[in-house]
């Protein structure tokens, strides 16, 4: 792949020889790459070419099977897992018994609260005001995903890991996906997106990582 | 390197444990065989009739070897489940995993001749004694591990989660030996002895021990057996695993 | 920034897990149910006869309510799996065993609480003496909890299986032995009129030992079972 | 001989133990024979097909 923008700032993410076996067979790496403050890295491949692993390798969800992980330039172990990471998997992540406010509330619990954000204000920007005591059962997949990306804004994780961010949304909903990660860039924070390619982030041109499917081993 | 140390480290190396096994299996299988004919012909004709329960005591040749079998072949695979958790070694793994069924059929052994014994001695085909109820709680731990092993698709992951049920069931052991215990004094339960006083004579001695010697061969040739299948199915990926499914094609 | 601190990240699942179960208070009353309906079954399989049903009552209430307590186990996790807020949890920088012990104190709040209340009830059917009910009290009040402990590290490493009701049931029971015993010999010395002191104390004894290790296992289980 | 077959009365419990055992351990000799088979015919099918997809893209 191509080598970064020499930037100054340590990597807030750098993979080296990073590997993921399960039963023995290959399912992504190894991969070497680091992602800067401020860069948004799209992850391109097909169904079952390692995306979701790899995001989950690097969450901290799964221990890779090769190589390691540095966050800031420190291994990135299950013990120490920090507070700069914020993982947006197929599953979202929230209950679709409770409210939006409520499901909001829990996050911020368990994960923290960056400064000068409400609930209120990330509902709005994500465009939910007016939603927040409406049980998610009753809302759209769309409305449900957006929860959840108010979810990524309340926290105060630097790297977001966002699994499909696009699934699930209309025209109206991937421009807010690629509204909120221009804003988190520029707040100085990274993104890894996977896409299967349909439609990606598309300001400025991001840097791409392809991941392949493992050769069939037989040959 | 240590000499030792690096032989552990070959050991741990798939081809070579598989090659390895298979030349040491005719010398366990044929060690069991011969320790169990011996045993037995002790056991059954050498051995003196027990002077109060004739010769229905001679079941203790397979049923005591049998009892201990199921506690060693636990503790082994506890063992083995702590390296591979700890450690994640592979082939720990795959020790501690192909150790439980043959634990399996050694405890239901001990309870299938417990309970033929328990029938002439005490009239009925099961007691609550404490042993036999403790042995009974062995083979639900020893199915569990093995249930929970099969009803995991990753193998790896299925033998690590296995490895930790049978680390807590060894913690779980003692505590329900001591319970079914204290349980068994409170119901003032049978208190016929297995083991009566009159075990002294070296005749009736001396087999038992060639018993318990040759089941933990028979132990080791099934163990090892069994886990040369297993690495060979999990390394199927691999060039060693293929090589031997192609020369076995043209032998066959 | 405000990361918040553990006891913060506590409060909020007691607090979310509250309001699920508000949200589905439907389901509470369900254990207990199933509990009744088991203590109905004795008296139609063995006869009506009260000193018959009252010398099996306790060791029926304790069985009815560990059955009662399995069936609900399977529920712990399920739902957080599903939706994903497992992995949010497990990724969650606060320590995972106190998180897990508040999800299974929570657990215990919500189904076994209600079974413990129904437990005089249930006696009463079974014509339990009177002088055993105190006992009977102690012993699940010690006991349900240590179940919930015990069981929710067999439902860790059963998690993300799809028909695991059988095999888990038996993964715990063998690890429920020992402590059937020792609630069931503290009620038999009640009817006897022996001191129930031991059995008791020995409940406790393992309750504090299982208050501390069973979190501690259920987070190694899970992270095993997520990987 | 036959007195020794009777073992005093208890033969069918003595002679059943053994029976036991020798069936149950007979059966956990033979489980990995069994399932070696069926692992080295799966490896060989799978490489069968392996050869066979090969020969086409080639």
């Amino acid at each position: 792949m191509n080598s970064p923008a020499p930037l100054e700032a340590p990597a807030l993410l750098q993979a080296r020889g990073l590997a993921y076996l399960r039963n023995d067979e290959p399912i992504f790496g190894p991969l070497d790459f680091a992602l800067y403050p401020g860069e948004v890295v799209l992850i391109e491949g097909d169904n079952g070419s390692g995306k979701t692993t790899l995001l989950k390798v690097l969450s901290g969800l799964l221990a890779p099977s090769a190589g390691s992980v540095l966050l800031n330039g420190e291994p990135l172990t299950l013990a120490r897992l920090s507070h700069q990471v914020a993982l947006l998997g197929h599953l979202l992540g929230i209950k679709a018994e409770l409210s939006p406010l409520q499901n909001l509330r829990f996050a911020i619990g368990l994960g923290g609260l960056r400064p000068g954000i409400t609930p209120h204000h990330a509902l709005k920007s994500v465009g939910l005001d007016g939603y927040e005591d409406v049980p998610l059962r009753q809302l759209s997949a769309g409305q449900k995903k957006r929860v959840a990306l108010a979810r990524l804004l309340l926290v105060p994780a630097a790297l977001w890991l966002l699994d499909e961010p696009y699934a699930n949304l209309d025209r109206e909903g991937m421009a807010l996906v690629n509204r909120l990660l221009e804003v988190h860039a520029l707040r100085g924070g990274a993104a890894l997106i996977t896409s299967h390619g349909a439609y990606a982030y598309t300001s400025g041109t991001p840097r791409r990582l392809q991941l392949h499917a493992p050769a069939e081993k037989a040959a | 390197m240590n000499p030792l140390v690096l032989w552990f480290h070959k050991l741990g190396s798939p081809p070579y444990f598989y090659r390895l096994a298979g030349r040491l299996l005719p010398w366990l299988w044929g060690l069991a065989a011969i320790g169990i004919a011996a045993g037995l012909y002790g056991g059954l004709v050498l051995a003196p009739p027990d002077y109060q329960q004739s010769d229905a005591f001679r079941i203790i040749y397979i049923h005591v070897p049998s009892a201990w079998m199921s506690l060693f072949i636990y503790f082994f695979m506890a063992v083995n489940g702590f390296i591979a958790l700890v450690w994640r070694i592979k082939l720990s793994e795959i020790l501690a995993m192909a150790a439980a069924p043959v634990g399996a059929a050694f405890t239901f052994i001990c309870l299938a001749t417990g309970s033929l014994w328990g029938k002439p001695m005490w009239g009925t085909w099961w007691t609550w004694d404490a042993r036999l109820t403790s042995e009974l709680v062995l083979l639900f731990l020893y199915l569990g591990v093995i249930g929970l092993y099969h009803a995991i698709e990753d193998r790896r992951q299925a033998a690590r989660a296995a490895a930790f049920l049978a680390l807590i069931g060894i913690v779980n052991l003692p505590i329900v030996h001591f319970s079914v215990k204290w349980w068994n004094t409170l119901h003032q339960g049978s208190t016929v002895k297995l083991f009566g006083p009159s075990l002294i004579d070296s005749r009736m001695l001396w087999p038992l021990l060639i018993m318990a010697v040759a089941t933990k061969f028979a132990f080791a040739a099934s163990l090892l057996s069994r886990a040369r299948v297993d690495l060979l199915e999990l390394e199927s990926g691999k060039d060693w695993a293929r090589q031997i499914a192609l020369a076995e094609e043209t032998s066959a | 920034m405000s990361h918040g601190t553990a006891l913060g990240a506590c409060r909020a699942l007691i607090v979310r897990d509250l309001a699920l179960l508000w949200r589905r208070r439907g389901d509470a009353l369900n254990p207990a149910l199933f509990a009744v309906m088991v203590i109905m079954l004795f008296p139609f399989a063995l006869g009506p006869e009260p000193q018959m049903l009252g010398r099996i009552a306790a060791g029926t209430v304790l069985v009815a309510l560990l059955l009662a307590g399995l069936l609900s186990l399977d529920a712990l996790f399920r739902s957080d799996l599903e939706d994903g807020s497992l992995e949010q949890l497990v990724l969650s920088p606060h320590p995972l065993p106190l998180l897990l012990a508040c999800k299974i104190a929570v657990h215990w709040l919500t189904t076994a609480l209600p079974l413990l209340l129904a437990a005089p009830l249930l006696g009463e059917l079974l014509f339990l003496p009177p002088q055993v009910l105190g006992t009977l009290m102690a012993a699940l009040a010690l006991s349900t909890p240590l179940l919930s402990l015990i069981g929710a590290v067999c439902v860790a490493l059963t998690v993300g299986m799809r028909r695991s009701g059988m095999l888990l049931a038996l993964l715990v029971l063998p690890l429920y032995v020992p402590v059937l015993i020792f609630a069931a010999g503290a009620c038999d010395a009640a009817q006897q009129g022996l001191p129930v002191a031991a059995p008791l104390l020995w409940l406790g004894a393992a309750l504090v030992l299982a208050l501390v290790l069973a979190p501690l296992a259920c987070a190694a289980a899970l992270r095993i079972s997520l990987s | 001989m036959s007195e020794f077959f009777a073992m005093g009365g208890y033969g069918a419990y003595v002679w059943g133990s053994l029976a036991v055992f020798f069936v149950v351990l007979g059966i956990d000799a033979a489980a990995p024979l069994v399932k070696r088979r069926r692992v080295l015919r799966e490896l060989r099918g799978r490489l069968k097909r392996a050869q066979k997809r090969n020969e086409e893209s080639a």
